[in-house]
């Protein structure tokens, strides 16, 4: 049983620890910056010209700041925060006082898992596929052309791309909606029209990261690709009569997954972080356009509870990566 | 000057090349700019590309031929600074944490896995708001460089791991070879291809980084850059309004810097490939 | 009796240089007979075109490389059938069951991910039907490698966990494993030390003289040359320069370059060697006019810039291409 | 190997499922405030299950929202004093208050009250008449009891807004009668019923029968929520882009029937559509009716659309009615901006006429008083003031004359601008544009700001940039926020160009936070309200001057409570003094509101540029007669409350 004292105990205790830091990060920086949750709440309700007596404003903030758990040394604010992670309690939002943190992800967290499972998957297949190929038949013209193609489109800003697409398929052809995740009236309930709809809301902003991504991971599989093809056990192979379709499961495209594998898994481990950008363009409910919010409000409980799920979700994908991928590839040893 | 002219033999290195030159070029012409970028309504607004202006003119009224040499010069110190500190630190962590192993090597890829398990994008963001205006170029390439090795890093140590367990290691080890001449003289060549292409991805992605941030209105937006440019061309609607030019300079220039990072990369670790390098070595004498 | 005859072979590479086509002349009017039973060694500095002859005479030819001219013919069935002729098919079919290849460099030519077992079971699917695995596939195959005093379990073990000397034999058990007629080794043995060299020798001598089939040998490891093969050929910039026995070429070598090869051996198993000749082999984009040695050789005359000498018999079976003995010119 | 392998993949497995079922088992939890008593389980309000697309469009008044996204989409109770967008309908249809303001006739609305607070003579008690026949949207009679109530209960539960406020002044609330309510407080208040005045905010009564059942009224959600306004709600976004709100049947019942009539709409809704080109290409698709936008947004909206319009047909289409005043605010607490020399010479190196080019191309109201030139407000306090303003004289001389600063072109100055640009003037008529443009602005002398500057010893080096006092550089810090729609925003730009141009140093911050670092004092300049906004339908000045009482002064670093600028004079205190003895309706108001303006002034606390040059643009696709600049019935936005009396005046297109 070595291999869990030796590899397996440390390996989590590093998880551990990772994630340990990444709170602790999270949990300093924003309080280094001089966004004032409470000023930021006062703000957003005078701003528009709610008349508060200036006599309340300076009653109110000190009210808030114990309403909010932020009276007290930021250590023992710290020491609260664990208190309260490990019983899964994120506290309540602090622009949205009182709802709790865990209901507004709750909110967002479907949309934005629903899109970017979607759309992670879909765009690590076909890119994938399309660099396997291009790779595999590196010398052919059209693998040539849609490298080029892959070669320009991936590098335009993601913002200006989505724009684009907005513009196009959203009024020059009008055939998608050009905001939000549902139409006008529509309740969530399981009927095709229902899904139809969702679908529809959900192609533009999904295109835009289906295409970019997959972009990244043409290039990345290409390279591979062709890299391996002129390894000399492709060439070994190809001399020993194997068929051409074996060469290409058995000795190709197995070999070139694998580092495609451990980028999926680490990809997947970051949607939990949601797409910030893509969410503002396309105006698309989500949990990174939430977590812009929490941000910009200093909304330090929301602000944790995100990120939180995002360091878990790449931490355990990493681990995931590092415990399995000696299954794939003998090569590597747990070490 | 023979590794140039070597790699010149590539068509896809001397179109990269040669835009890349043509950008610095821009960049360095910058510093002959007849403007200040800071200041506004220096010429007419919103005119399209003609002689005077080759590029238009923006509704800040400013030259947007002479706001992208500053946006290139800027951009690319952003990125180079953001590149060659990463590379550093990438470099340090991943040659001890694989060549020492052990504790040293848990220590590390802890403080690594950290760093790569954080949301880059919203500590920038939280970043940004604690440094202010003192969020110039150098600094948010160095912001950069602090959240750019951690992958990279990863990435060497295990180049350096499966060096460490070919024969050569034990043999220089058993020879007596200083540690860090054995890590100098036998690994660094092996890991260089990757610091190499690494390290133009990492510019890929700090002038990306850059760019998400000032159109999130996050960045410095007196200083122009590709993101900044971007940014003041998508608030006064120059992509609604017409006005092409502006907002069209500043994404093909970055398309442009993208491709030939990109073509240089392919290039550069083609040339520097070790088993390809042999083949090329090869026939570079057959071709002589 | 020839098994594998070549006729003016020329196999270029075609590389394109800023829109230019340029000529890579790696294997320039070559003519072989190789005999049935016998280990033919073809020897020669690296970049003198050796590892393109096999690569044509294996029939693996991709560009960038081309077959400009002549003609590879396997003896099959008593009769000879020009493999540049031959479908894709045919030609995948007779790999392995009729000529066989022993890689350069084993490190890298087993799939990392898969178990040795697996490259056998591949290699001898893609040529015989397999009904019953354990009759047919699994014992043939344990039987094999004990004949060859290869340890069966070598068949479930990783390639890296192999060391290179293991891995090489398997290679070696690859290539024999389906009793092929000919076996083309490229350079076996450079990646090994010299224990591993001799074991790795000594495995095709007798896998070998237990086929009694033919093996084609490369190296330019000209001690290893003295050690295996029947007969030797040199190849010097594209060319076949001299082809004798193995006694004639170390006892009676007749061209300049070929003494030069021999002259410079220290002794045999040593890896390394001098240089043999001063300078360095040509270019073959632009080699010299006439004998391609000349600019090396110091016993050169005017005839030797002027036309290039062609191979042809000095003595009985001892050919050599050279000016100093014999008069012959290729017409070009 | 084996081993292994399955040990590995068992504790992934137990890892995954053990943070799935974390998230899982929090989200259960997450739902449990939602199992308040009182409320109802979420249904249908219509009673039908309703489909995709089933708006009719021609029946359906589309609006944009400026609030954006809703965060808390199933939430409506705006009395939680936490941020719930209430300008998705809530304010504008959900509710009414007891009193409005329209800034646009400048008067002040009765809604729920029946007319004007009464007071007594020391302000220690007022008397609320409430209008009657008003019923909420559940058939329950609107009466004095649920005022008493909600006043109670906001008074006993923290975190509800009103809280402090409601706390300090009222001692007892009590109904007189079913209609009549009656406030006593601690001390005198005059301007007590301010709270109650809805502006963009105020205290709007809730339902006395809903929330009497709730245990905690902060987390209650209040949903389906209950109307006192003519519409309620028919459902919302999930994702918390829409609110669809459909018309009361007893819309009679509500203060905006019984006021103006029946809302004409069937249903309205409030659509989020983001980022100002998405709002472009929603209303040249006929998607929404009503948005503000920037004037670039502007112009390409009427590129795009023949059927949109902005506020006036014409160039320069914005809203002048708007009761903001813009422009720089200063920190007057710090070197050297706390001296008065300083923040004059800071104001003359400003060209008005170039500020308005760069900000907004010239289409807004120049104002150079602490007050909005609105049509009103120019009638209050702007023309009164001109001849005192003609004659005001800085204490420096020029050429041996001391320097008058104001300067009764610039509106000249700015119209000439505007057609150097190649527009076409609204109108020839001097009065006319003086009422778009304003009345004047202060000269641009970069010569005198030199004088004032040097006679407090700042200097030019060779470079000629100037140094300050103690020979260091001279930096101005900037901040503001990240929307380049914003107002302050664009004057921020546009002031760094002036004073760079002036020769100092201008750096600006852009940042989500600019409110903290305001209010926290972190900052030389900004872009935040120079001056408080006034009630914005009546003259009193007490809001916009109370916030410069010295009795709110915070040194820099301690959060501010009065005016971020935190300048304070003794003078200002004496008139916000008075002012505060007067009756809101007393004539003297505007005389005393005159002194303080005039202090200000003086003073100059910080930099009034314009008024808050709004940009809406109606589409008249599927609804017309709306309240532009040729017909202003009502103001123009939709996000004000008053929306609601703005529905019984549209018409329907019939497309």
């Amino acid at each position: 049983m070595s291999f869990i004292k030796r590899y397996l105990l440390p390996r989590l205790l590093q998880y551990f620890l990772v994630i340990f830091v990444g709170i602790t990060v999270v949990f300093i920086v924003p309080r280094l910056t001089p966004v004032d949750p409470v000023q930021e709440m006062i703000n957003t309700i005078t701003q528009r010209g709610a008349y508060m007596d200036p006599e309340a404003i300076e009653q109110l903030r000190q009210s808030m700041k114990e309403m909010y758990g932020l009276e007290g040394t930021v250590f023992s604010q710290y020491i609260s925060l664990w208190r309260r992670l490990i019983i899964g309690d994120f506290g309540p939002s602090l622009s949205q006082f009182p709802t709790p943190v865990v209901k507004l992800i709750g909110i967002s967290l479907p949309w934005t898992l629903g899109l970017m499972l979607v759309t992670t998957l879909l765009s690590w297949i076909i890119g994938n596929i399309l660099g396997g190929i291009a790779g595999y038949f590196s010398s052919s013209r059209w693998s040539a052309a849609i490298e080029r193609f892959m070669m320009v489109l991936r590098p335009i800003p993601y913002y200006i791309f989505a724009l684009i697409l907005l513009l196009v398929f959203g009024y020059v052809i009008p055939i998608f909606p050009i905001a939000g995740g549902t139409s006008i009236g529509l309740k969530i309930q399981f009927s095709w029209k229902v899904i139809a709809d969702l679908l529809r809301h959900a192609i533009l902003p999904a295109l835009s990261m289906i295409l970019l991504g997959m972009a990244g991971w043409f290039q990345t599989m290409r390279l591979v690709m062709s890299n391996i093809v002129r390894e000399d056990y492709v060439m070994y192979a190809r001399a020993g009569g194997l068929r051409d379709t074996k060469i290409a499961f058995n000795y190709v495209i197995k070999n070139a997954m694998l580092p495609q594998v451990t980028g999926l898994a680490l990809s997947l481990g970051q949607i939990f972080g949601g797409a910030m950008v893509t969410e503002m363009v396309f105006s698309y409910p989500g949990i990174g356009g939430l977590l812009y919010t929490a941000i910009n409000a200093g909304d330090y409980n929301l602000i944790m509870g995100i990120t939180m799920f995002s360091i878990l979700g790449i931490a355990t994908g990493a681990l995931l990566v590092d415990l399995l991928y000696p299954l794939f590839d003998p090569r590597i040893r747990y070490r | 000057m023979a590794v140039l002219r070597e790699l010149l033999r590539d068509g896809k290195f001397t179109f990269a090349f040669t835009v890349m030159s043509i950008l610095i070029i821009l960049a360095i012409l910058s510093f002959f700019s007849p403007y200040d970028m800071s200041i506004w309504n220096v010429v007419p607004r919103d005119m399209p590309p003609s002689a005077e202006y080759i590029l238009g003119t923006n509704s800040k009224g400013q030259d947007v031929f002479w706001e992208m040499t500053v946006a290139i010069k800027n951009s690319l110190i952003m990125a180079v600074i953001a590149a060659f500190f990463s590379r550093l630190i990438a470099i340090a962590v991943g040659l001890l944490a694989g060549f020492k192993g052990g504790m040293t090597d848990r220590t590390l890829m802890s403080i690594n896995d950290s760093f790569i398990v954080l949301p880059v994008l919203p500590i920038l963001i939280l970043l940004g708001a604690i440094l202010k205006e003192r969020l110039n170029m150098i600094v948010l390439g160095l912001i950069l460089a602090i959240f750019g090795w951690a992958w990279d890093a990863r990435l060497i140590r295990s180049q350096t791991l499966s060096l460490r367990e070919r024969e050569f290691t034990n043999t220089a080890m058993l020879s007596g070879q200083k540690v860090y001449e054995l890590i100098f003289k036998e690994y660094l060549p092996f890991v260089i291809p990757i610091v190499s292409a690494t390290a133009i991805n990492n510019m890929f992605w700090a002038v990306g980084m850059e760019v998400t941030m000032a159109i999130l209105g996050l960045s410095n937006l007196t200083i122009p850059t590709l993101g900044t440019m971007m940014h003041w061309a998508i608030s006064y609607q120059a992509m609604l309004l017409g006005y092409w030019w502006w907002i069209a300079t500043p994404v093909v220039v970055s398309v442009l810097l993208f491709v030939s990072l990109y073509l240089l990369s392919v290039s550069v670790s083609q040339y520097l490939d070790p088993r390809t390098r042999i083949q090329r070595i090869g026939t570079a004498k057959v071709v002589k | 009796m020839s098994v594998l005859n070549t006729e003016g072979l020329k196999a270029y590479y075609i590389i394109d240089v800023l829109g230019e086509k340029r000529y890579v002349r790696a294997v320039d009017d070559v003519d072989l007979e190789i005999r049935e039973n016998e280990i033919y060694g073809i020897a020669g500095e690296s970049g003198c075109g050796k590892t393109t002859l096999i690569k044509t005479l294996f029939g693996m030819v991709e560009p960038p490389l081309n077959v400009m001219d002549g003609k590879v013919k396997y003896k099959m069935n008593a009769e000879y059938a020009d493999i540049f002729a031959m479908d894709n098919k045919r030609m995948r079919e007779i790999r392995w069951e009729y000529i066989s290849y022993i890689p350069q460099g084993s490190m890298s030519v087993l799939n990392p991910v898969q178990k040795v077992r697996y490259s056998f079971e591949h290699f001898i699917k893609a040529h015989r039907r397999i009904r019953n695995k354990e009759e047919e596939f699994i014992k043939p195959v344990e039987r094999h490698l004990q004949a060859l005093g290869l340890p069966v379990q070598i068949l479930d073990s990783y390639p890296h966990q192999l060391s290179g000397g293991m891995r090489q034999r398997v290679t070696v058990a690859l290539a024999t494993v389906l009793q092929p007629k000919i076996i083309i080794a490229d350079e076996p043995t450079t990646a090994l030390d010299v224990v591993m060299q001799r074991g790795v020798i000594q495995l095709l001598k007798d896998v070998q003289s237990s086929l009694k089939n033919t093996i084609i040998m490369v190296t330019h490891d000209m001690g290893i040359h003295a050690n295996i093969a029947d007969r030797i050929g040199i190849m010097y910039a594209g060319k076949m320069i001299e082809e004798a026995s193995t006694e004639e070429i170390f006892g009676n070598p007749l061209h300049p370059y070929t003494q030069y090869l021999i002259g410079s051996l220290p002794k045999i198993g040593d890896k390394s060697y001098k240089t043999s000749a001063p300078g360095a082999p040509p270019s073959l984009i632009n080699p010299p006019e006439g004998c391609r040695f000349y600019p090396r050789c110091d016993r050169a005359t005017d005839e030797c810039k002027a036309a290039i000498p062609k191979l042809v018999e000095i003595e009985p079976g001892h050919k050599a291409a050279c000016f100093l003995y014999s008069g012959v010119k290729e017409d070009e | 190997m084996k081993l292994r392998t399955i040990i590995a993949l068992l504790c992934v497995i137990a890892l995954f499922g053990f943070t799935l079922a974390g998230c899982g088992g929090q989200q259960e939890t997450g739902k449990e405030p939602s199992q308040e008593p009182g409320e109802k389980p979420a249904e249908e309000p219509g009673g039908k299950p309703a489909e995709t697309g089933d708006v009719s469009r021609s029946e359906t008044f589309i609006v944009d929202v400026l609030g954006g996204r809703v965060t808390t989409p199933e939430n409506f109770n705006v009395w939680a004093q936490t941020w719930r967008t209430p300008d998705r309908g809530v304010q504008q249809l959900m509710l009414e208050p007891l009193w409005i303001v329209e800034y646009v006739t400048g008067e002040v609305i009765n809604a729920l009250a029946a007319e004007g607070p009464e007071y007594n003579e020391d302000f220690t008690k007022m008397v609320v008449k409430l209008r009657q026949g008003m019923y909420w949207s559940d058939g329950v009679e609107f009466t004095a009891d649920d005022i008493v109530f909600d006043v109670e209960l906001v008074k006993a539960t923290e975190g509800m807004s009103y809280h402090t406020e409601f706390n300090t002044y009222v001692d007892k609330v009590y109904a007189e009668d079913k209609y009549t309510v009656v406030f006593e407080f601690k001390e005198g208040n005059s301007r007590f019923h301010t709270f109650f005045v809805d502006r963009w905010g105020g205290f709007r009564p809730f339902p006395k029968h809903i929330f009497e059942e709730v245990d905690d009224p902060v987390s209650f959600e209040f949903n389906p929520p209950i109307s006192s306004g003519p519409y309620v709600l028919k459902d919302y976004d999930p994702g918390g882009y829409w609110t669809r709100w459909t018309k009361r049947e007893d819309w009679q019942k509500t203060p905006t029937g019984a006021l103006y009539g029946e809302p004409v709409p069937k249903e309205v809704v409030f659509y989020y559509y983001g980022n100002p080109e998405k709002k472009v290409l929603a209303q040249a698709q006929h998607e929404i009716d009503l948005i503000e936008v920037t004037s670039e947004t502007l112009k390409a909206i009427l590129e795009k659309s023949d059927t949109s319009r902005a506020y006036r047909k014409e160039y320069p289409y914005f809203v002048n009615v708007d009761p903001c005043i813009t422009g720089i605010s200063l920190n007057a607490d710090i070197e050297p901006y706390n001296n008065k020399d300083v923040r004059w010479a800071l104001t003359l190196a400003i060209d008005i006429v170039e500020e308005l080019g760069t900000s907004f191309d010239g289409m807004a109201t120049m104002g150079c008083l602490a007050v909005p030139p609105t049509p009103v407000y120019l009638e209050w306090y702007y023309k009164p003031m001109e001849e005192w303003l003609r004659s005001f004289e800085l204490d420096i001389e020029v050429d041996g004359q001391k320097f008058k600063p104001y300067d009764p072109e610039a509106t000249k100055r700015l119209t000439e601008y505007i057609k150097s640009r190649g527009y076409e003037l609204p109108s020839e008529d001097e009065e006319e544009l003086k009422q778009i443009f304003g009345y004047g602005w202060w000269k641009y002398a970069p010569d005198v700001a030199e004088k004032l500057l040097e006679r407090n010893g700042f200097k030019r080096d060779n470079s000629g940039k100037w140094l300050l006092p103690d020979g260091s550089p001279w930096k101005i810090h900037m901040v503001t926020g990240t929307n380049p729609s914003n107002i302050g925003y664009r004057h921020v730009f546009a002031v760094q160009q002036a004073w760079k141009k002036f020769g100092i140093e201008v750096e600006v911050e852009t940042t989500e936070n600019a409110a903290t670092l305001t209010q926290h004092g972190d900052f030389d300049a900004t872009g935040t309200w120079p001056a408080l906004e006034p009630w914005g339908g009546h003259p009193d000045m007490y809001r916009t001057l109370r916030s410069w009482h010295s009795k709110f002064y915070k040194p820099t670093g301690e959060p501010n409570v009065g005016h971020v600028s935190r300048w304070h004079h003794p003078d200002m205190d004496k008139v916000v003094d008075e002012l505060e003895g007067l009756d809101w309706d007393d004539p003297k108001v505007i005389e005393n509101g005159i002194e303080g303006l005039k202090i200000a002034v003086r003073e100059m606390p910080s930099i009034q540029i314009s008024g808050y040059p709004g940009m809406v643009s109606f589409d008249e696709q599927y609804w017309t007669n709306f309240p532009g600049a040729e017909n202003p019935y009502c103001q123009p936005y939709h996000h004000w409350p008053n929306l609601k009396y703005m529905l019984p005046f549209l018409k329907p297109t019939g497309n």
